[in-house]
C-alpha cells in the first residue's frame, strides 16, 4: 500500500512534500507544459517584488562541477502583474502556492506581505532574505540575524496571523542556527534552506567572469552536502520548528536525505533545469523508496538521522 | 497547450556521422518529430546520471524525416565536454532529449521571395525552413557564411532545394571572401527577397537585420543566447526586445524566441540591460505598461 | 619559450604557484613515491597540533556529487614528532614547506609558531582558523573575525618578523572579507582560502550520516565557485594581500581562474585523492595555458578578473 | 622505494567477464603486474573526466598474468554508481589504475601448512597468495564462506589450488550451512595448519582473529575501510591497531595495512577511538612514546 505523502508546515497541509523551489519553477505554467502541478506539493513562485524589475544582463548563467552559477536578478514582472495574472492562473490549476517575496528594506516586504496576504490562493509566504540590504554595505538581510529578524517582523506584522511565514536562509553563514533562531523568535513559524551560495565563475579563455553580474548564486547537488548540514544542525538546536529543505535534490534518495536530517518538506530548483518533470519523478522516487522500507507515512522518517552530534573538532 | 507543447523523451540513438566539421546525430523521436516547426529546438541532457555536467545543451532541428515514426537530427560543432561527449555516442545508445522547444518561425501565406541566411553551424535551422517554404510555393534563396570551407554548412543540400545558392567565408577559402552581408543586398535584389530569415552568431544577426531595415523588408532571426533550462522557467538567456507596446523587455529567448522579428531586438544593447528596459535599475513604476508589459512577457 | 612560474607570497619566492594543499599531502613521503616533491611551489602540512591526537573515528569520509565530505579530526603526531622525524625529511628532499598550525586556543597556536619559527626548513607558517573554538558554542575562530585575529595576533607575535604568516579563512561566512580584513590588521602577511565548508551527508539506506562525526568537511571541484567568489572579493577590498586560493581545484584551467580572480599561488587539496600526481599534471597544464595566451610570467594574470564589480542584487 | 612502489597508468581494458554474481576486470598494466605481491590493492578512477564521482575506487587484484606484458585482474560486485560504471567497460577501453597499494601478506619462510579464509568477493586476495604459497611448497586449505551459492567465490579455482576447500553459506545453498568460522576449527585441526590467513568484511575477521587467538595460531588478516585516496595521504581509512609497545595507534589501512596481525587490530574498538588510543580525547601526552608511535604510524 502507498505510503501516505501528505505533510504539515505549520498548520498548513501539503499533498506530498515536494515543492517547486522560488524562482526555478517560472510562472508555473511552463511546467504545466510537462505535468499537472496541481500535483505538486507547493509552488513556490519566483520572489515577487514591489516594482517589475529587469534584472541583471546576460549571460546569467555558468555551469559549474555538478551545479550552477547564476545571477538572474531578481527579473519579474512586480506584485500588480502577480495578482492580476499569475496568481489567479496558479489558482485556476489548482496548484498549492507558496508566494516568495522580496524587497530592499523592511517596508517593502511588509508592503508586499499586505497585499498578498489579503489574496485568495497564497497558502504560504516565503521571505527571500538573500537579498542586497541597502543598510548593510553589500550584506544580504540573510547575512545579519538581527537584520533578518527586522525583515521578518515586519512580514509577520503586516500577514494575517493564520498565514504561514517562513524565512528562507542562507548557507554561507558561520551560524545557521542563530540566523534560524533570530528569525523564528521575530514570528517565523518555519524555515526554508538553503538559498544558492555566492560563488562567481571566471572563464579561463577570457579570464573574466562568466556571468555578466560577476559574483552569483552558486546552486545544485554540489551544494547538497552544506544544505543537508545547514538542515541537521538547525534542527538539532530548533526541533519543533517546520523546516522546508532545499539545496541539490535531485532523486528521490536525496529528498530523504533531507527528511532524515529534519526537514518536514523538500525543495526541488535547479533540477528543473536538467529535467523538466524532475518534481514528480522526485516524488515517485520517494514514494517507492519509503515503501521499500515498509513506511505507512512520509513524516515517520522526518528527523531519522537525529542523534547528539559531537562537537566539530576541526577538518 | 501540452499536445502542441515540448515532450521528454529516452531517445535512442539511430547514427552519429561526420558533416564537414560538424557531427550530426539522427534519434529516433516520434512525438518530437510530429510537433517539430522550423525553428525550434531540442535540448539534450549530457554525461549520464551520475555526471557532474547537470545543465542541458540545447541544439536547433537540422531535419526531420518520417522513418521509425519519426527522427530528428541535430548538427553540431564540438566545443566543450558536453559536445564532447555527444560525439562519442553510438548508435543505440539512449539520449534524453526534449523538444521541440521556441517559438517557430512564422511562415508567409502567400508564396512569397524568402532569403535564408545562416552563419556556421547556425544554419541548421534553415534546412526545414527551406522545405517548409518551398512547400508553399515560395522561392528561397541561401546566403550561407562561415570561418572557412570546412565550416560551410551543407552546401550540397542548400543547393539543391534552393534558386540559389551563395557562401561567403572569411578566409575566402570558399566563395566570396567577407561576411554574409556582404553578399545579402545583390541576392534580395536579384532574386527580388520579400522576407529574410536570418540564424546564427548575434553579431551576424544584428548586420543582418540592419540590412533588412535598410532594405525596408522584415526579417525573422532566431537568436542565440546561454540557456539553463530551455523551457523558460530559469530567466537565463534574456535579450532585450522592444514590444508592440513600444517598451523594451528582458525577454527569454527559450520561450519567447529564438525567433523575434529583428527589429524588435535591440542587437546594440544585447549583453546589457538597457537604461529604458521595463524595470531597469531607476526605472519609473507605471502600472499599465507593467501589466501589458507582464502579459507578453509570459509567452 | 616556457613562462616564468616563480611567484612571490609576502617576500617567499616559490618556484611556482602549486601548493599540496594542508592535510591533502600526508607527511610528503607518499606523494613522493609518485613524483619528486621538490618540483611543488610548496607543501603544506597536515595542521600540526602540540600534542598527538587520534581524530575522528571512522568512517572518516563520504563522496559527494563532484566533492566529497570528511572528518579527520586533524589527526596528527603532535609538534615533537613533527620536528623530530617529518619536517627533516621534507628538507631533506628540498621541498619548500608551508607549516600549517592548530590548536584550541591563542596559547596554543602562538607555542607552535615559537616551537616552528627556529626551524630551518619552515618557510612559512599556515594558521588553520577552521578549528572548533572552545569559548566559541560550537563556533570556529573563522566564524568570528574577531576570534580570528586573536589568534592571528597570537601567531605573528610568536615568530620570528621575516617568517611569512598566513590566514586560512573558511567560505562559509557571509563576508569574507569582513574577516579576511580583521586577520590581516591583526599581522597576517597573506590570506590562505578556503578552507572545507561545513556539510553532511546522510546514507539513504540507513538514514544516518555517512562519517562517524555527522557534520564534516565539504572540499573538491563542488565548491570551486564558492572559493573563487571569496578570493575574487577578498582580491578587491585588498588588493595588495597576497592570497593562496585554494578550493576544487582539479587542472591547470581551475588553476588559471584563481590567479586571475586575484591569487597568487594555488592551493591542491582533495585532487591529490583522486589523481597522486595531480599538482604536477596541474603545474604543467598551468604552463601550457599560459604558453597558449603567451603569457612571459604566471605573475602576469593575477587579478586579471578584476572590473569594478556591480552591487549583488540578489538571487 | 618508488621502485617497488606503487604507479600510475593508463590501461586498456583487456576482458570484462561474469564469475558467478561478479564482474571480472582484466586490464594490461605491466609495472603493475610486475611489482605486485600478493595482499596488495588497486585504485581504479570511476566515471570519466566530467564525472560527479571524485573519488577512485579501490579493488584487490584477483589475478596476476604475463601476458601482454603483465596483466592484473580483479573481481567486484556491483554495488553503486562506480562499480555499475565499471560494468559497463568494454575491451580497449582505457581506465586510470594505481597500484600496487597497501601492504602485502607476508609469506612464510618454511613450507608450513596455511588455511586461507574469506568472505563473499573478500575473498578475491586469497587466489595469487594460495599460488605464491605453492611455489614455497606450503600446504593450503581454503575456507571460504557468503550469503548464498551464486556468492560463493571461485570454487573451483579454490579446489584446484588447495589440498582441501571448505564452503560455508549464510542460507545452507552451498556447502556447511553457517558462517566460516563453524568450519575452521575442524580444518585447521584436520590440516594441521600453522597460519592463518584472511581477508572479508570485518565481523568476520574479528571471528577469525578471536578464534586463531583461542587455537594459538598466527593470523594475518586483510582489513577493509572506506578509503578516499589508498595513497596514504588523506587519513580517511584508520582502524585502532596495537603496536609492538602495546600503544593503540589510528593506522591507514591503506599504507599501514590492508595486512596486519590479527591479534593487533581492535576489532571490537572499529569505527571508534579507543579511550587509550595515542592521542585519543583526554589522552595524556608521553613524548617518548609519541615519537615511537609516529616513526612506525608514518608506514
Ligand atoms: C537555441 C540554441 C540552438 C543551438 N543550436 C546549435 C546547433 O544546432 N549546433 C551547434 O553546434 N550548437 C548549437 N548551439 C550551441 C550549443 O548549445 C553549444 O555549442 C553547446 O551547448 C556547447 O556545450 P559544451 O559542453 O560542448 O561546451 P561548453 O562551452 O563547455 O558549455 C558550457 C556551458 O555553456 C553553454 N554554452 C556554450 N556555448 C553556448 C552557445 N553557443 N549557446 C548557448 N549556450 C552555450 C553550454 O550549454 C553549457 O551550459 C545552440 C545554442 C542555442 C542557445
Ligand atoms: C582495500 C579494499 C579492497 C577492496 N576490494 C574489493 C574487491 O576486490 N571486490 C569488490 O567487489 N569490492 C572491493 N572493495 C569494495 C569496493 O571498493 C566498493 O565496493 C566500491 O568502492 C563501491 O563503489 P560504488 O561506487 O559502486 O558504491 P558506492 O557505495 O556508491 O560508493 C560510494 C563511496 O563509498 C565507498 N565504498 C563503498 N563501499 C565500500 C567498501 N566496501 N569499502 C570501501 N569503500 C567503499 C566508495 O569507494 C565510494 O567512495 C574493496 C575495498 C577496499 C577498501
Ligand atoms: C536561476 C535561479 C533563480 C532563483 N530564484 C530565486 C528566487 O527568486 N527566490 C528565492 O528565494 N530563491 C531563488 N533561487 C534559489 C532556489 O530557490 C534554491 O533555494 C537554490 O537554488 C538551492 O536549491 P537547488 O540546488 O535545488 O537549486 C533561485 C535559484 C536559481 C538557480
Ligand atoms: C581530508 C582532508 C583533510 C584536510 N586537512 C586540513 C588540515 O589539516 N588543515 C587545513 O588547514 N586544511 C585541511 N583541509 C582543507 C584543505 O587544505 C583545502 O583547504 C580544502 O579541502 C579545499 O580545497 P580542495 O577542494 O582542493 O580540497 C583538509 C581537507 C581534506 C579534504
Ligand atoms: S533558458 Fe531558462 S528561461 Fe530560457
Ligand atoms: S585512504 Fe587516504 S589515507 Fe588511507
Amino acid at each position: 500500500m502507498n505510503p501516505d505523502m501528505r505533510v504539515r508546515l505549520a498548520g498548513l497541509e501539503l499533498a506530498n512534500p515536494v515543492i517547486a523551489a522560488a524562482g526555478c519553477a517560472g510562472t508555473g505554467r511552463e511546467l504545466a507544459r510537462f505535468y499537472d502541478i496541481a500535483r505538486l506539493g507547493a509552488l513556490a513562485t519566483k520572489s515577487v517584488m514591489l516594482e517589475p524589475r529587469a534584472g541583471r544582463p546576460a549571460p546569467r548563467v555558468a555551469e559549474t562541477p555538478s551545479g550552477m552559477l547564476s545571477a538572474i536578478g531578481l527579473q519579474g514582472p512586480g506584485i500588480e502583474v502577480f495578482l492580476q495574472r499569475d496568481l489567479p492562473w496558479l489558482r485556476s490549476r489548482g496548484c498549492t502556492t507558496v508566494a516568495s517575496v522580496a524587497g530592499s528594506g523592511a517596508d517593502e516586504y511588509a508592503a508586499l506581505a499586505a497585499r498578498l496576504t489579503a489574496e485568495a490562493g497564497v497558502s504560504m509566504l516565503e521571505v527571500n532574505l538573500s537579498c542586497a540590504n541597502p543598510a548593510g554595505h553589500g550584506r544580504d538581510f540573510a547575512d545579519d540575524p538581527a537584520e533578518a529578524a527586522r525583515v521578518v517582523a515586519a512580514v509577520r506584522g503586516s500577514a494575517e496571523p493564520e498565514l504561514p511565514v517562513f524565512a528562507k536562509l542562507a548557507a554561507d553563514v558561520p551560524d545557521p542556527v542563530a540566523l534560524a533562531g533570530a528569525c523564528v523568535d521575530a514570528g517565523a513559524d518555519g524555515l526554508s534552506m538553503v538559498n544558492c551560495l555566492r560563488g562567481m565563475a571566471i572563464d579561463p579563455a577570457t579570464l573574466r567572469p562568466v556571468v555578466a553580474g560577476g559574483v552569483g548564486g552558486v546552486s545544485g547537488p554540489a551544494i547538497r552536502p552544506i544544505a543537508v548540514g545547514c538542515v541537521y544542525r538547525v534542527r538539532a538546536a530548533l526541533p519543533d520548528v517546520p523546516i522546508i529543505g532545499t539545496g541539490g535534490v535531485r532523486t528521490g534518495a536525496d529528498a530523504l536525505e533531507f527528511l532524515a536530517a529534519g526537514a518536514s518538506a523538500v525543495g526541488a530548483g535547479t533540477v528543473n533545469f536538467a529535467d523538466p518533470s524532475a518534481c514528480v519523478r522526485i516524488l515517485r522516487e520517494l514514494a517507492e523508496l519509503l515503501e521499500e522500507r515498509g513506511a505507512d507515512r512520509v513524516t515517520d522518517v522526518v528527523g531519522a538521522a537525529h542523534r547528539p552530534l559531537g562537537t566539530v573538532q576541526g577538518r | 497547450m501540452s499536445d502542441s507543447g515540448p515532450v521528454q523523451t529516452r531517445s535512442s540513438v539511430l547514427t552519429v556521422r561526420r558533416v564537414d566539421a560538424y557531427h550530426a546525430i539522427t534519434v529516433v523521436a516520434p512525438q518530437i518529430a510530429e510537433r517539430f516547426r522550423s525553428g525550434q529546438f531540442l535540448s539534450v541532457g549530457v554525461g549520464g546520471e551520475h555526471s557532474g555536467m547537470l545543465l542541458r545543451r540545447p541544439f536547433a532541428v537540422h531535419d526531420v524525416k518520417p522513418d521509425y515514426g519519426g527522427t530528428v537530427e541535430f548538427l553540431f560543432a564540438v566545443r566543450g565536454p558536453g559536445t564532447a561527449w555527444l560525439a562519442e555516442r553510438r548508435s543505440r545508445d539512449l539520449i534524453d532529449v526534449v523538444g521541440p522547444l521556441g517559438r517557430p518561425f512564422p511562415l508567409p501565406r502567400d508564396p512569397v521571395n524568402c532569403v535564408l541566411v545562416g552563419g556556421g553551424s547556425g544554419a541548421a535551422p534553415l534546412f526545414p525552413l527551406a522545405h517548409a517554404l518551398r512547400r508553399r510555393g515560395c522561392r528561397v534563396d541561401f546566403v550561407l557564411g562561415a570561418a572557412s570551407a570546412d565550416r560551410v554548412f551543407s552546401a550540397i543540400s542548400a543547393r539543391r532545394v534552393a534558386e540559389t545558392a551563395t557562401f561567403t567565408t572569411d578566409d575566402g577559402s570558399f566563395g566570396v571572401r567577407g561576411r554574409v552581408t556582404d553578399a545579402l543586398d545583390r541576392v534580395v535584389a536579384d532574386a527580388r527577397s520579400d522576407v529574410i530569415y536570418a540564424c546564427g552568431p548575434m553579431p551576424m544577426l544584428g548586420r543582418v537585420a540592419a540590412a533588412a531595415a535598410r532594405m525596408d523588408i522584415p526579417a525573422q532571426v532566431a537568436v542565440e543566447e546561454a540557456m539553463a533550462c530551455g523551457t523558460g522557467v530559469c530567466m537565463s538567456c534574456v535579450v532585450p526586445v522592444v514590444g508592440e507596446d513600444g517598451i523594451t523587455r528582458m525577454a527569454r529567448a527559450c520561450v519567447d524566441g529564438p525567433v523575434f522579428r529583428g527589429e524588435r531586438v535591440r542587437f546594440d544593447d544585447v549583453g546589457t540591460i538597457p537604461f529604458d528596459a521595463l524595470g531597469a535599475p531607476g526605472w519609473k513604476a507605471r502600472g499599465e505598461d507593467a501589466g501589458g508589459a507582464a502579459e507578453r512577457e509570459a509567452g
